[in-house]
C-alpha cells in the first residue's frame, strides 16, 4: 500500500508529509506533524473538536483527508497566536473563563476567528448558531458567547 | 477546620477573578492532553467488544490474529488474574471473564504497529459466544423469570436473604417517623411514578491512555482521569505490580462529571505493554466511549407526598429503582437519601433498590443519584402546590430545611444556605417576569452532600520568592486559579507569584479522586495549611536572622515584622528576602499538608426555568434559565459561575433529549454525538446565576463545594416548566417532542 | 485504498468504470469519511472529484441554474442567484449540519448518499431538480427524486457520477421552502422535512406547485395529492389544511431512535403547511 | 454509651433494631464494638461506611473523638462525581 505525497501550507509554512490514502487531516495532524491542538472528540464531524480553516473555510479535520490538503492552506488552532501575542479571542477567552477543562477550546477559536473574519459584528444568535457544531460540555456556553461578543467589540475598536 | 472568622472575613485576593494560569495552553493547543502524548517505539492499541448484550465466552481464539505481521501482542481474561474482594467486579468490566455482560463489554485487546493492523488484527480474533438472553429495563429486570445476569448474587438488605439469585443487588431505606400516620393527617396527597433514562457525562474528550511497562516490571502511565493515585492503585492490584513500581500522571483532562474516576482501558494498556515490552497507547473512539465506559443509571421513581391545606407537609415517601449496568453499585443509596434532603419533615421514608442489567457499568455522574430522585420529588412538590393553590415556592419555603432538620437521610443539618437561596429566587426579576403565549415557569431546589477526603499538597518557596504549589487532585475546571488564589492570600504576595500544577502519583503523597465537589475544598484546606505551615517557617528564619524568639514574630501582607516593640526593631523581610537566603537559614522553606479534609459542608441550590413549547410539534426550548447556588465562599466566581452553568446544561439536555437507547437485541442504539443530544449553544439562553454565600464551618474561609448540585435541580425545573406549558403533567425523561406532542394530544381539552 | 484526484470529469468516470472492488465518490466526504473511519465501509478506490474545475462551479445557464458537484452548502449559501431564485433549495442545504459540516458537505452528496432523511433533496424534489449524469454511455438528465432507490441506494450504474444539479428557471411569483424538524436547534437528522415550491397567477390563485417530504418514507416522497391541495386555489387555510392532511395520509414512516409514526405523520403535516405558507409569501414578493 | 443511628437496611443485621448502644470515644471503636455487637453488620463495615457526628459527616478518620452526647448515624460510604 504506497503511501500519498503531499505538499501544503499549515499555519503559513510549507509542509510536506506521506500519508495513507486513508488517513485524515486530523491524524496527519496529531500524528505525523505534532500540532496535538486540534482535538478528536468524536471522529464523525458532530463535535467541533478538531476545527481547522482549509483555503479559510471552516471545517472538520476529521472529515478531511491527509491526501486533500494537496497545495491548500490549512490553518489550526497553533496559528491563531503571532508569536508571543494571543488573538483577542484567546485573551477574551481567558479572560471571560470561557474555558473549563479546554478540550472544546481550540475548535472554538478557530471557529470563532472564522465567524469573525466573515461577521465582524455578529449577534448572539448568529454566534450561537455558527457555534452549532462545537459542543462543550462543562460550561454551557454561556461564558463562551460572552467572550465572543467582547472579542468581536474589541477587534471592532481596534481596526 | 473549622472557620476562621464566623463573624465575617475579608479577603484581599479569594473572591476576584484572575485569570487561570493554565490558560494559555488551553487557547494555544500546547495542553497536553490523554491523547496528546506520545512515545518512541509506541504501539497502538485497540479493544474487541462484544456484539451481544448478554453472552457466555466459550473460546477465544487469538492464534491467527498473532501471526498477522505487525502484531505484537493481544490480551484476553488469561492474562488478568481472578481477583476477589472489592475489585473482582472492576477486573470484570476491564476485561470479560466467563460472560459478556453488555454490548461493547471489552473482550480481547491488540497493540500492534499501527491502527490499520490492530484493526485487521481484531477482526482476525475468534470468539465463540452462546448467546444468552439479555435484560437492559429496569423494571423488567426485577421480574422473576427475568435472565439473571450473576448466578452468585443475592439481594442484601431484605430478610431473610433469598435464597435465589436474582438482578436485584440490594435494598436500601432511610427515613424517621412514621409515614403512614403522616399521610393520615395529610388533606392532600399526591403520588405519582416517573421514569427517568441514562443519561452520559459526555465529556468532550475520551478516554486516553499511554502506558509504558519495562522489562524490570517498572511502569508509567499517562492518562487522563479525575484520580491517578487510584488509577495507580487499581491498576497495580489488577496487574499483580507493586504500587511503587507504577507511576501515573494525569494529564490535562478533558471533561469527566464522574466519569473518569475508575478505569476501562488503562489496565488494558499496561498488560499490553507489559506484554508486548513496548509503549502502547489506547485512545477509545467515540462510539466505545458510549458502549463501554459508565453512564448514569436509568430509574423509575415513585413518589408520595401529603400536605395539610396550609402548605404543611405531613409525609414523603419514595421508592426508587436504579439499574446500575452490568455490576452492581447503582447510586441508588444516594438518591434515596437526597430525595427529601431539601425538607423538614416530621416523616419521611426513601427505600432504594440497586439493580443489575445487561448495560455497562455506570460511573459517578455529577452528584451521582440525586438528580433522578429530585426529578420525581419536585415535580410532585410542584403538584401539590397546585393542588393546594400555594406559590411553588412558598410552599418550599414554609417546608424548608434549616439548621437544626433532622435531615431525611439522618444528620442534623448545622448552617445551611436553602432558605436563602429559595428566597433570593422568590425575590429574582426572573420569578416575576411576564410569560409569552406557550410558556411555562418551572421551579425546583437540589441538595448535595459534598465530599472531603484524602489530600497531600506541598508548597515550595523558591529563591526568588515565588512559590510552586503542588496538588494532587486533577483539575477539572479550573482548580489550579482557585488554589493560587488561596495561597497567595495567605502568604500575603501576588496571585501571579504562585504557580500550581498537578504532580505525578511519585511525586507527591496520595489524593483522592477529583469527584465530590472536593477538590477546592480539600485540597484548598490542605493549600491554606501548607501556606501555614511555611509562614511559620518563614517567620522562624526571620527570628533567627534578628536573633528573637520564633514566637516574637508574625506575618503580615508578605512580610515577617516583629510581633510588637518589644520584640525589637527591626524592617520587615519579604517573602524573598527570606527566601533569596534560605541557604544560609537552614535550606530551603516548603511547607506541607497531609490531611484527610472532613467538615465538607452540604450545598443547595434553587433553579428558575421558563420553557416555550411549540404546541403543534412538541419543540421545546429553554427561553430563560436561573441558578441560585449557595457556595460558602466563592473563591474564584467565574469558575463557580461555570459549574453553576455546567451542570445546569447538563440537566436540561437530561430533562429534553438525552438518553441512552437500547434495541429489542440488547444492543445501544444511538453510540454517537449524532443521535444521543447534548446540548448545543443554539439551543440555550445565557444562564443566569446568583451566588449565595452561606459560610460552612467546616472550612477556614467558609467554602462549600459547588461542582455537583447544580445537575439536581433542573430535571425537575425543566420538567416542572414544560407541565405549566404543555398543561399537562409530563412524568418521563427525557421530555422529547414526540413525548411532550403525545402528552397533550392524550390531554383533556381545558 | 487508493485515493485518486482527477481533473476532469472524463477521467473521474474512466477511474470509476475500471475500478475493480468498491469504488467511491468523495465529494464533501461528511458521510464517506465517517463510514470509512467507522470501518463499516472498505473502500478500494476513493475518487475525489473536488479537483474537476467544473463540479466546483455554480453556473447560471439559459434555461436555470447549474450547480456542479464539488460546491459545498456553505458556497452554496453565499450565492445571490440561487439565493433569490430558490430560497428553499438554499435554506436546505443550510441545514446540513453545522458550520464546519457547511464548509464541506454538497448537495450531491446528500442526495447521492440516498437518505430518506436528506435536507437538500425534498427542496430539490420540490423544485423539479434534475440530476446530470455522466457515466461510460455518456450524459443522460434524471429527475432528482429518481437518484435514490432505497435507503443508500441509488439508481446511478457502474461508472456514473453526478456532474452537476440543474434548477429549473423560475416563472414570476414563484416560492419555495423548505423546513423539518429537529428535536434539537441543529446538528440532528431531520426527523420530517417538508419542500414547497408554488407559482401564483397574477390573480393570486396557484398555478402549479410541488410538494416534498422527507424521512417519513424509505425514499423522499413527492406529494401530488398534496400539491394537488394547492393548484386552483389562493393558498388559504381550508387549502392548507387540505395540504397538510394529503401529507400526513402521504407518509410511510417508522418508528425509529429518532421519533415515532405517529409523531412524524403528524408533523409533516405540520410543516407541510408552514412551508406552504413560506413559499406563498415568498411567490406573493417575487414579481 | 453512645447511640448511633443506623440506616433503614441495616436493621435485619441488628435484629429488627435502628438505633444502638455501643461504648466509644472515636469512630474506631465505634465500629470495632459495633462489629462485635452485632456481627451481621461485619460485611457492610468492612465495606465501608461514613460515620455522621453532629451533622459532620466522616468517611475514614478513625480517631475523630465522638462528644458524650452527640448524635451519630452510621451511613453508606458515598462517592461524588
Amino acid at each position: 500500500m504506497s503511501k500519498v505525497h503531499v505538499s501544503t501550507t499549515i499555519n503559513g509554512d510549507a509542509v510536506e508529509y506521506l500519508c495513507a490514502a486513508e488517513e485524515t487531516l486530523l491524524d496527519v495532524l496529531r500524528d505525523r506533524l505534532g500540532l496535538t491542538g486540534s482535538k478528536e472528540g468524536c471522529g464523525t464531524g458532530d463535535c467541533g473538536a478538531c476545527s481547522v480553516t482549509l483555503d479559510g473555510r471552516l471545517v472538520c479535520s476529521c472529515l478531511v483527508l491527509g491526501a486533500e490538503a494537496e497545495g491548500r492552506q490549512v490553518r489550526t488552532v497553533e496559528g491563531i497566536a503571532k508569536g508571543d501575542q494571543l488573538h483577542p479571542l484567546q485573551r477574551k477567552f481567558i479572560e471571560h473563563a470561557a474555558l473549563q477543562c479546554g478540550v472544546c477550546t481550540p475548535g472554538f477559536l478557530v471557529a470563532s476567528k472564522a465567524l469573525l473574519e466573515k461577521n465582524p459584528n455578529p449577534t448572539e444568535h448568529e454566534i450561537r448558531f455558527w457555534l452549532a457544531g462545537n459542543l462543550c460540555r462543562c460550561t454551557g456556553y454561556d461564558k463562551i458567547v460572552r467572550a465572543v461578543v467582547s472579542a468581536a467589540a474589541e477587534m471592532r475598536e481596534s481596526r | 477546620m473549622p472557620l476562621d472568622n464566623p463573624k465575617g472575613q475579608s479577603f484581599r485576593l479569594v473572591g476576584s477573578r484572575p485569570n487561570r494560569p493554565d490558560g494559555i495552553d488551553k487557547v494555544t493547543g500546547r495542553a497536553k492532553f490523554g491523547a496528546d502524548m506520545s512515545a518512541p517505539g509506541m504501539l497502538v492499541g485497540r479493544l474487541l467488544r462484544s456484539p451481544h448484550a448478554h453472552a457466555r465466552i466459550r473460546s477465544i481464539d487469538i492464534k491467527k490474529a498473532l501471526a498477522l505481521p505487525g502484531v505484537k501482542a493481544i490480551v484476553t481474561r488469561d492474562d488478568f488474574k481472578e481477583i476477589e474482594g472489592d475489585l473482582r467486579d472492576v477486573s470484570r468490566n476491564v476485561m470479560a471473564r466467563d460472560k459478556a455482560l453488555y454490548d461493547g463489554h471489552a473482550v480481547a485487546a491488540v497493540a500492534a504497529i499501527d491502527t490499520a493492523t490492530a484493526r485487521k488484527a481484531l477482526k482476525l480474533i475468534k470468539v465463540d459466544y452462546e448467546i444468552l438472553p439479555h435484560v437492559t429495563d429496569v423494571e423488567e429486570a426485577m421480574k422473576p423469570g427475568a435472565p439473571v445476569l450473576h448466578s452468585d448474587l443475592f439481594t442484601q438488605g431484605v430478610e431473610p436473604t433469598p435464597k435465589k439469585p436474582s438482578n436485584i443487588a440490594k435494598r436500601h431505606e432511610f427515613g424517621h417517623g412514621d409515614v403512614a400516620k403522616g399521610f393520615a393527617e395529610a388533606d392532600v396527597v399526591v403520588e405519582r411514578k416517573f421514569k427517568s433514562e441514562a443519561t452520559h457525562q459526555g465529556y468532550i474528550e475520551p478516554h486516553a491512555c499511554l502506558a509504558s511497562v519495562g522489562n524490570d516490571g517498572q511502569g508509567e502511565l499517562w492518562v487522563c482521569t479525575q484520580g491517578h493515585y487510584a488509577v495507580r492503585n487499581v491498576c497495580a492490584s489488577l496487574l499483580g505490580m507493586d504500587v511503587s513500581k507504577l507511576r501515573v500522571t494525569a494529564s490535562e483532562i478533558g471533561g469527566g462529571f464522574g466519569g473518569k474516576t475508575t478505569v476501562f482501558i488503562e489496565p488494558v494498556a499496561l498488560a499490553l505493554s507489559r506484554k508486548a515490552g513496548k509503549p502502547v497507547k489506547i485512545v477509545m473512539s467515540r462510539e466505545e466511549v458510549f458502549r463501554a465506559s459508565g453512564p448514569t443509571s436509568s430509574a423509575t421513581v415513585w413518589v408520595k407526598i401529603g400536605a395539610k391545606k396550609d402548605g404543611r407537609i405531613t409525609a414523603g415517601d419514595a421508592v426508587l429503582k436504579y439499574q446500575g449496568g452490568a455490576f452492581p453499585g447503582s447510586p441508588v443509596d444516594m438518591g434515596a437519601m437526597s430525595a427529601f434532603a431539601c425538607y423538614d419533615l416530621e416523616n419521611v421514608r426513601a427505600v432504594g433498590w440497586d439493580v443489575v442489567v445487561n448495560r455497562p457499568k455506570q460511573a459517578a455522574y455529577r452528584a451521582p443519584g440525586a438528580p433522578i430522585s429530585a426529578f420525581g420529588v419536585e415535580c410532585v412538590i410542584d403538584e401539590l402546590a397546585q393542588k393546594i393553590g400555594m406559590d411553588p415556592v412558598e410552599l418550599r419555603l414554609k417546608n424548608a430545611a434549616r439548621e437544626g432538620t433532622e435531615s431525611s437521610y439522618g444528620p442534623t443539618y448545622g448552617v445551611i444556605g436553602l432558605r436563602a437561596t429559595i428566597e433570593a429566587a422568590k425575590a429574582h426579576p426572573h420569578y416575576k417576569a411576564p410569560l409569552g403565549p406557550n410558556q411555562g415557569r418551572g421551579v425546583a431546589t437540589g441538595f448535595w452532600f459534598n465530599f472531603g477526603g484524602q489530600t497531600c499538597v506541598s508548597l515550595n518557596i523558591n529563591i526568588d520568592g515565588t512559590v510552586a504549589l503542588a496538588v494532587g487532585t486533577p483539575d477539572i475546571g479550573g482548580s489550579r486559579a482557585s488554589m493560587c488564589l488561596m495561597a497567595a492570600e495567605e502568604l500575603g504576595i501576588g496571585y501571579e507569584q504562585v504557580r500550581t500544577i498537578v504532580a505525578d502519583t511519585s511525586s507527591l503523597g496520595y489524593n483522592d479522586i477529583s469527584e465530590g465537589s472536593r477538590v477546592t475544598f480539600s485540597t484548598g484546606m490542605a493549600t491554606i495549611q501548607a501556606a501555614r505551615d511555611a509562614v511559620k517557617k518563614l517567620c522562624g528564619r526571620a527570628a533567627q536572622m534578628w536573633g528573637i524568639s520564633p514566637d516574637a514574630v508574625l506575618w503580615e501582607n508578605g512580610h515577617a515584622k516583629p510581633a510588637g516593640a518589644n520584640a525589637g526593631d527591626f524592617p520587615p523581610l519579604s517573602l524573598a528576602d527570606i527566601a533569596k537566603v534560605a541557604a544560609n537559614t537552614g535550606g530551603p522553606i516548603a511547607g506541607h499538608c497531609e490531611v484527610n479534609a472532613e467538615g465538607a459542608g452540604v450545598s443547595f441550590s434553587t433553579h428558575l426555568c421558563d420553557v416555550e413549547i411549540d404546541p403543534e410539534t412538541g419543540f421545546t426550548r429553554v427561553v430563560r434559565y436561573t441558578v441560585i447556588q449557595d457556595a460558602g465562599k466563592a473563591i474564584h466566581p467565574s469558575y463557580v459561575e461555570g459549574q453553576y452553568q455546567g451542570g445546569a446544561v447538563q440537566g436540561i439536555g437530561w430533562a429534553l433529549n438525552e438518553e441512552y437507547i437500547y434495541g429489542a437485541d440488547g444492543r445501544l442504539q444511538n453510540p454517537g454525538f449524532l443521535d444521543y443530544r447534548i446540548p448545543v449553544a443554539s439551543d440555550l439562553p445565557m444562564i443566569d446565576t446568583v451566588i449565595v454565600e452561606v459560610p460552612n464551618p467546616g472550612h477556614p474561609y467558609g467554602l462549600r463545594g459547588v461542582g455537583e448540585t447544580s445537575i439536581v435541580p433542573p430535571l425537575a425545573a425543566v420538567a416542572n416548566a414544560v407541565s405549566a406549558a404543555a398543561k399537562v403533567r409530563m412524568m418521563e425523561i427525557p421530555m422529547s417532542p414526540p413525548k411532550i406532542l403525545k402528552a397533550m394530544g392524550e390531554a383533556p381539552r381545558r | 485504498m487508493r485515493y485518486e484526484a482527477p481533473k476532469t470529469t472524463k477521467e473521474a468516470v474512466a477511474l470509476l468504470a475500471k475500478a475493480k472492488g468498491l469504488a467511491h465518490v468523495l465529494a464533501g466526504g461528511t458521510d464517506l469519511l465517517v463510514r470509512l473511519r467507522s470501518g463499516h465501509i472498505e473502500p478500494d478506490l476513493v475518487v475525489d472529484i473536488k479537483r474537476i474545475p467544473a463540479m466546483g462551479k455554480i453556473s447560471a445557464v439559459a434555461n436555470g441554474i447549474r450547480i456542479g458537484s464539488a460546491v459545498p452548502s456553505a458556497v452554496l449559501g453565499e450565492h445571490a442567484g440561487v439565493r433569490k431564485a430558490w430560497p428553499g433549495v438554499v435554506e436546505a442545504a443550510k441545514l446540513i449540519g453545522s458550520t464546519q459540516i457547511q464548509g464541506r458537505a454538497t448537495v450531491v452528496g446528500n442526495l447521492c448518499n440516498a437518505s430518506p432523511a436528506a435536507d437538500s433533496v425534498p427542496a430539490m424534489v420540490a423544485a423539479g431538480a434534475k440530476a446530470i449524469v455522466v457515466g461510460p454511455k455518456g450524459r443522460r438528465e434524471i429527475a432528482v427524486e429518481d437518484v435514490a432507490v432505497a435507503p443508500g441506494k441509488t439508481s446511478l450504474r457502474k461508472g456514473e457520477i453526478v456532474e452537476s444539479i440543474h434548477l429549473p428557471k423560475r416563472p414570476p411569483r414563484s416560492g419555495d421552502a423548505y423546513l423539518r424538524f429537529i428535536p434539537r436547534t441543529e446538528m440532528d437528522i431531520a426527523v420530517v422535512g417538508a419542500g414547497v415550491s408554488l407559482t401564483l397567477g397574477p390573480d393570486g390563485v396557484c398555478r402549479q406547485a410541488r410538494v416534498a417530504l422527507g424521512a417519513v418514507a424509505a425514499r423522499v416522497l413527492l406529494v401530488e395529492e398534496a400539491a394537488a391541495a394547492l393548484v386552483g386555489t389562493k393558498v388559504d387555510d381550508k387549502a392548507l389544511d387540505n395540504l397538510a392532511a394529503a401529507a400526513s395520509a402521504a407518509c410511510r414512516p417508522i418508528d425509529d431512535k429518532r421519533g415515532t409514526k405517529e409523531f412524524r405523520i403528524k408533523v409533516a403535516g405540520v410543516l407541510a403547511r408552514r412551508a406552504a405558507k413560506v413559499a406563498l409569501q415568498r411567490a406573493r414578493r417575487g414579481k | 454509651m453512645v447511640q448511633v443511628v443506623l440506616w433503614g437496611s441495616l436493621k435485619s443485621a441488628t435484629g429488627g433494631a435502628t438505633k444502638v448502644e455501643v461504648e466509644a470515644a472515636n469512630i474506631r471503636e465505634l465500629l470495632s464494638r459495633l462489629g462485635e455487637k452485632h456481627p451481621g453488620l461485619k460485611p457492610q463495615l468492612d465495606r465501608g461506611v461514613s460515620v455522621s457526628i453532629d451533622g459532620k459527616i466522616y468517611r475514614d478518620a478513625w480517631f475523630q473523638p465522638i462528644p458524650p452526647g452527640s448524635e451519630v448515624f452510621l451511613l453508606p460510604r458515598l462517592a461524588g462525581g
